[in-house]
């Protein structure tokens, strides 16, 4: 046996359980406290999983593999052999992904059950089914269920912007997923075409295949599922052109539901770009293409957000300009640019939970985010206002903040890949996102109120306090100490990576 | 903005576009004429009589159980999700709101022109189609059919008798019995894979089936026996279980009569949120 | 070519466009910085094309430049662009695929 | 005779009864009738033709089936009908 197991325990866990989770909570849909209750401990057991569990494979329904020079069935993940059941792989990147996702979730779920009205469990169940898609989209090596949990994906993120109940909410989402129809049916017909020409749903085994024959002429229907899966690839994450819609989803939100929608869109990017890289990698102008959709994203992203008047839309363009960070690093497709993509989109989660959840306790000073009124929230409360400047000197990228660490490493790669134009946009961007959030925070938070009209007091429940606190001193620490999370991310990055070629 | 835009110039940059994404697909669809690799399908072909005759259920439930229990929860997210948006379950901030939660109103419906053919009709076409669901539910695993085509079925014969009798609809599934139902079925499903868990540590392995004997012969038999069939092949005779794929095709058509019928709920009778859904809500 | 006056013209809209704005202060900054990042977008973003070729960058280069002048300010376009509109996502969709599909199959 | 062929009928009883509960209104003599019928008729038409010989299972002789769970669901909803009541 091979040091991987084929059937290890924690990956149906963390698939199944939330799944459980969204059936129970729905179903018992109006008690508030049972439903706390639950989906805190769900969310805090799946965060132990993920930390606790070792590594290897997991093999869906337990059909073995065929090794085709022996014609014998074989359960050991580390024989050459093609794949009878659908796969999922748990390894050190997965294991750092989807625990920083479970530790977000933790504190989403609790800031949404202290937060919000009666009849949440439909609501709550989104989350999780949210937090189950994206744990799908990163453990899984092969193409079906690759295809079926961006599908549920989608679905359910309509389904978290709808929970929000306002008319914006019920438009952006229905908007989303009007072209959900366009990238789900794409990501099939990729699907089919992969399928057709190499006859194996498995990643591996797919890629093994390409590898090893030569496709001649056929290797155009390469090109078209490319295509493809670029379409779902950049509805998935966000990317231009869809990224107005994307953003409006962010916006229309309650941002503790954002914190959970750009945790599972950036890490989809990832998983998918890795997907892609893997598959595609090899052909010529396929990291061109990425690259270009990447840069546009981030530029376009951080231009729109100048000119918002809103601090939600704010923060959901810059998400969206960031998510085109992540990308950058992805589709440089060198290892210090893997390192650098994944590691940013980790970072990224974090930073932006912060804002975030600072945007979700204006919410209790009376909802206004708008940047037309003046507040002057910093005197009222003061712990706010310094952890909102703490969170945007972390998405600006200024030590010793978490951003700053994936961005000089972005900087560096793109440098070393021979694109410097890439290298200025990056600090362009990060400069800009400065600008564009302090636009915003000296309105909201520095400024003395013009109106004479009085700012509602409220109390601001414990769990954002600790939530909020917590994370500052994660950006802060992996700031310091970078080399916690790009431990994780290394062996993959080296892996995947491929040489650039100009 | 206003669809006239797309005339003119943009128009015709986008007509362009798209004829050269149709060129660039049927050029490559072209070269796989003929050329489509069998690969995986074959093995199963070979292995699929070991679990039951009908192949289509083997694959899709024995071999992409774990898929297909994925695309069960689209249909159930779905439905929810459509329930969200008609009104159920909209949630507000405590101290906060912008605006009053969406309701649906119902339908309104002028049963009066139909017929009294139609009406006399209806009622034994909706239990024959029910029971017709049922028969293709129980047959899943031997003969065309399965989960969702039952639930398919069992919902348009509640549309059916929506449509002759209106709000007096004889097959009256109520809010609860769907969301329960509904949650029952993908709940099972779900944990239809435990016994495969716990015995083999391979979630979803059909333990009843145990074509790869992974488990001991008692649990084989308890969820293999139940459904033991003789199969008269060619190749000789064969005593063949299709284990727990009738039980996830049953757990399967519960969810999708609970997702499809709840969506046609909430469109044909409307929601709102009664004082008697809010003491206690589901089944 | 253009004409003097019609040049004098565009510069003046161009900058009596800012001057109008939306009429907030801090709105204002917004689109100003935003003209300017989005000015050195477009200039970076031709000059990457030198990756393909260098000929093509310089062509460009001098095409956005040109661009330039004839669309300021852009931050307006830009913004009209990336209205949430269906219609035009779904049109900036399909010219994007059309682009990827034309790049990767017949590019080289 | 397998387990096989009984199991469906018993999962079509107790699966109609489970439906026949959530019916409401009044079924007529005339109308369980015709049902019953009808569904013998329809257990003949779509009885499926498979590898097994016996009538439970389904299969009379070559090309002639028949679908004892459509009689057990039919019956199912007309019990559970019964049982709710009006």
């Amino acid at each position: 046996m091979s040091a991987y197991p084929s059937n290890l325990w924690s990956i149906p866990l963390l698939v199944v359980i939330p799944i459980l989770v969204a059936v129970v909570v729905n179903l018992i849909y109006n008690r508030a406290r049972l439903i706390k209750v639950i989906s805190l401990a769900s969310a805090i057991c799946l965060a132990l999983i993920t930390l606790f569990s070792s590594y290897g494979y997991h093999w869906f329904t337990g059909q073995p593999a065929l090794r085709p020079e022996t014609l014998t069935f074989t359960f050991d993940p580390g024989l050459p052999a093609w794949r009878l059941a659908l796969e999922f792989y748990f390894g050190p990147l997965q294991q750092a992904m989807i625990f920083i996702m479970s530790l977000i979730l933790i504190f989403v779920v609790a800031v949404a059950t202290s937060g919000l009205t009666k009849r949440q469990g439909p609501y709550m169940g989104m989350i999780f089914l949210l937090y189950a898609s994206a744990a799908i989209i990163i453990m899984v090596n092969d193409f079906y269920h690759l295809w079926i949990a961006v599908e549920i994906g989608s679905l359910v993120v309509a389904g978290v912007v709808v929970g929000s109940g306002t008319s914006v909410s019920h438009k952006a989402a229905l908007k989303y997923t009007f072209f959900s129809a366009l990238s789900g049916a794409g990501l099939a017909i990729a699907l089919a075409l992969i399928l057709g020409l190499t006859g194996y749903p498995n990643i591996s085994d797919a890629i093994m295949y390409i590898q090893s024959v030569n496709l001649g002429e056929m290797s155009i229907i390469l090109y078209v599922a490319f295509g493809f899966f670029v379409l779902s690839w950049i509805y998935a994450g966000g990317l231009a052109p869809i990224h107005p819609l994307k953003s409006e989803v962010y916006g229309a939100s309650f941002p503790h539901g954002t914190a959970m929608l750009q945790t599972q869109s950036k890490l989809m990017l990832v998983a998918i770009g890795i997907v892609m890289l893997r598959v595609f990698g090899n052909l010529p102008f396929v990291r061109e293409v990425m690259l270009a959709i990447s840069v546009i994203t981030m530029m376009l992203g951080v231009v729109m957000a100048l000119i918002q008047t809103d601090f939600r839309w704010i923060l959901a363009y810059l998400i969206v300009s960031h998510s085109g960070l992540v990308t950058v690093g992805i589709s440089l497709g060198t290892t210090e640019g893997l390192v650098g993509g994944i590691f940013q989109a980790i970072n990224d989660v974090i930073y932006m939970t912060v804002l975030l959840l600072c945007c979700e306790a204006l919410y209790y000073f009376g909802g206004k985010t708008s940047t037309r009124h003046s507040l002057g929230l910093a005197k009222k409360a003061p712990w706010l206002g310094v952890a909102i400047i703490l969170g945007t000197m972390a998405a600006s990228g200024i030590p010793p903040f978490n951003g700053f660490q994936s961005e000089i490493i972005l900087i560096q790669a793109s440098l070393k890949a021979g694109l410097p134009e890439v290298a200025a946009v990056i600090l362009m961007v990060s400069v800009t996102t400065f600008i564009a959030l302090f636009r915003a925070i000296y309105r909201l938070f520095l400024k003395p109120p013009e109106t004479s009209e009085p700012i509602v007091e409220a109390k601001v429940p414990m769990v954002l306090h600790v939530g909020l606190w917590v994370l500052v001193a994660i950006t802060l620490i992996i700031g310091i100490y970078p080399n916690i999370v790009v431990s994780f991310i290394t062996p993959v990055a080296e892996a995947v990576s491929l040489p650039w070629y100009l | 903005m206003d669809p006239s835009e797309l005339r003119g110039k943009r128009g015709v940059i986008a007509v362009i576009a798209l004829l050269i994404i149709g060129v660039g697909l049927m050029s490559s669809l072209e070269r796989l004429a003929g050329n489509v690799s069998p690969g995986i399908s074959r093995i199963y072909n070979i292995l699929a009589y070991l679990v039951a005759p009908n192949n289509i259920a083997t694959w899709v439930y024995d071999w992409r159980g774990f898929d297909t229990l994925i695309e069960t929860a689209v249909i159930y997210v779905g439905a929810v999700v459509s329930a969200l948006a008609i009104g159920r379950g909209v949630v507000q901030m405590k101290h906060y709101s912008e605006e009053a939660p969406v309701t649906s109103p119902p339908l309104e419906y002028r049963t009066e022109s139909l017929t009294v053919i139609l009406k006399l009709f209806g009622l034994p076409a909706a239990i024959l189609l029910l029971s017709y669901g049922i028969m293709v539910v129980t047959a899943s695993s031997t003969s065309g059919g399965g989960g969702f085509q039952c639930g398919v079925i069992m919902t348009s014969a509640y549309l059916l008798a929506a449509i002759f009798y209106g709000k007096e609809n004889p097959i009256r599934f109520g809010k609860r019995f769907l969301i329960g139902i509904g949650a029952v079925g993908l709940g099972g499903y779900t944990l239809l894979g435990l016994p495969g868990f716990l015995t083999s540590g391979y979630w979803q392995y059909n333990v009843g089936a145990d074509i790869w004997n992974l488990v001991s012969p008692t649990l084989h038999s308890i969820f293999g026996d139940p459904f033991r069939l003789t199969l008269y092949l060619q190749e000789g005779v064969f005593y063949s279980t299709p284990g727990i794929i009738p039980l996830i095709n049953i757990a399967e058509a519960f969810n999708v009569i609970g997702a499809i019928g709840l969506i046609y709920f909430a469109f044909l009778y409307g929601w709102s949120e009664q004082p008697e859904d809010q003491e206690k809500g589901g089944k | 070519m253009v004409s003097v006056e019609t040049l004098f013209d565009k510069v003046k809209k161009w900058i009596s466009s800012f001057v109008v704005g939306r009429g907030y202060t801090n709105m204002m900054t917004g689109y100003m910085t935003g003209e300017l990042q989005s000015l050195v977008f477009a200039l970076i973003l031709a000059s990457f094309f030198r990756i393909f070729s260098i000929p093509l960058g310089m062509i460009l280069l001098v095409a956005v430049i040109a661009g330039i002048f004839y669309f300021a300010p852009i931050i307006t376009t830009l913004e009209k662009e990336n209205s949430n509109d269906l219609n035009r996502v779904l049109f900036w969709v399909v010219i994007y695929f059309a682009v990827i599909i034309a790049v990767t199959l017949w590019g080289r | 005779m397998m387990p096989g062929d009984i199991t469906p009928f018993i999962i079509s009883i107790v699966l109609g009864v489970l439906f026949g509960t959530q019916l409401s209104g009044k079924i007529s003599k005339g109308t369980t009738i015709l049902v019953i019928i009808f569904s013998i008729v329809g257990a003949l038409l779509f009885g499926a033709f498979m590898f097994t010989y016996s009538i439970y299972g389904g299969y009379i002789m070559p090309g002639l089936g028949f679908a004892t769970p459509l009689i057990g669901a039919t019956i199912g909803i007309l019990i559970g009908k019964a049982l709710k009541g009006e």
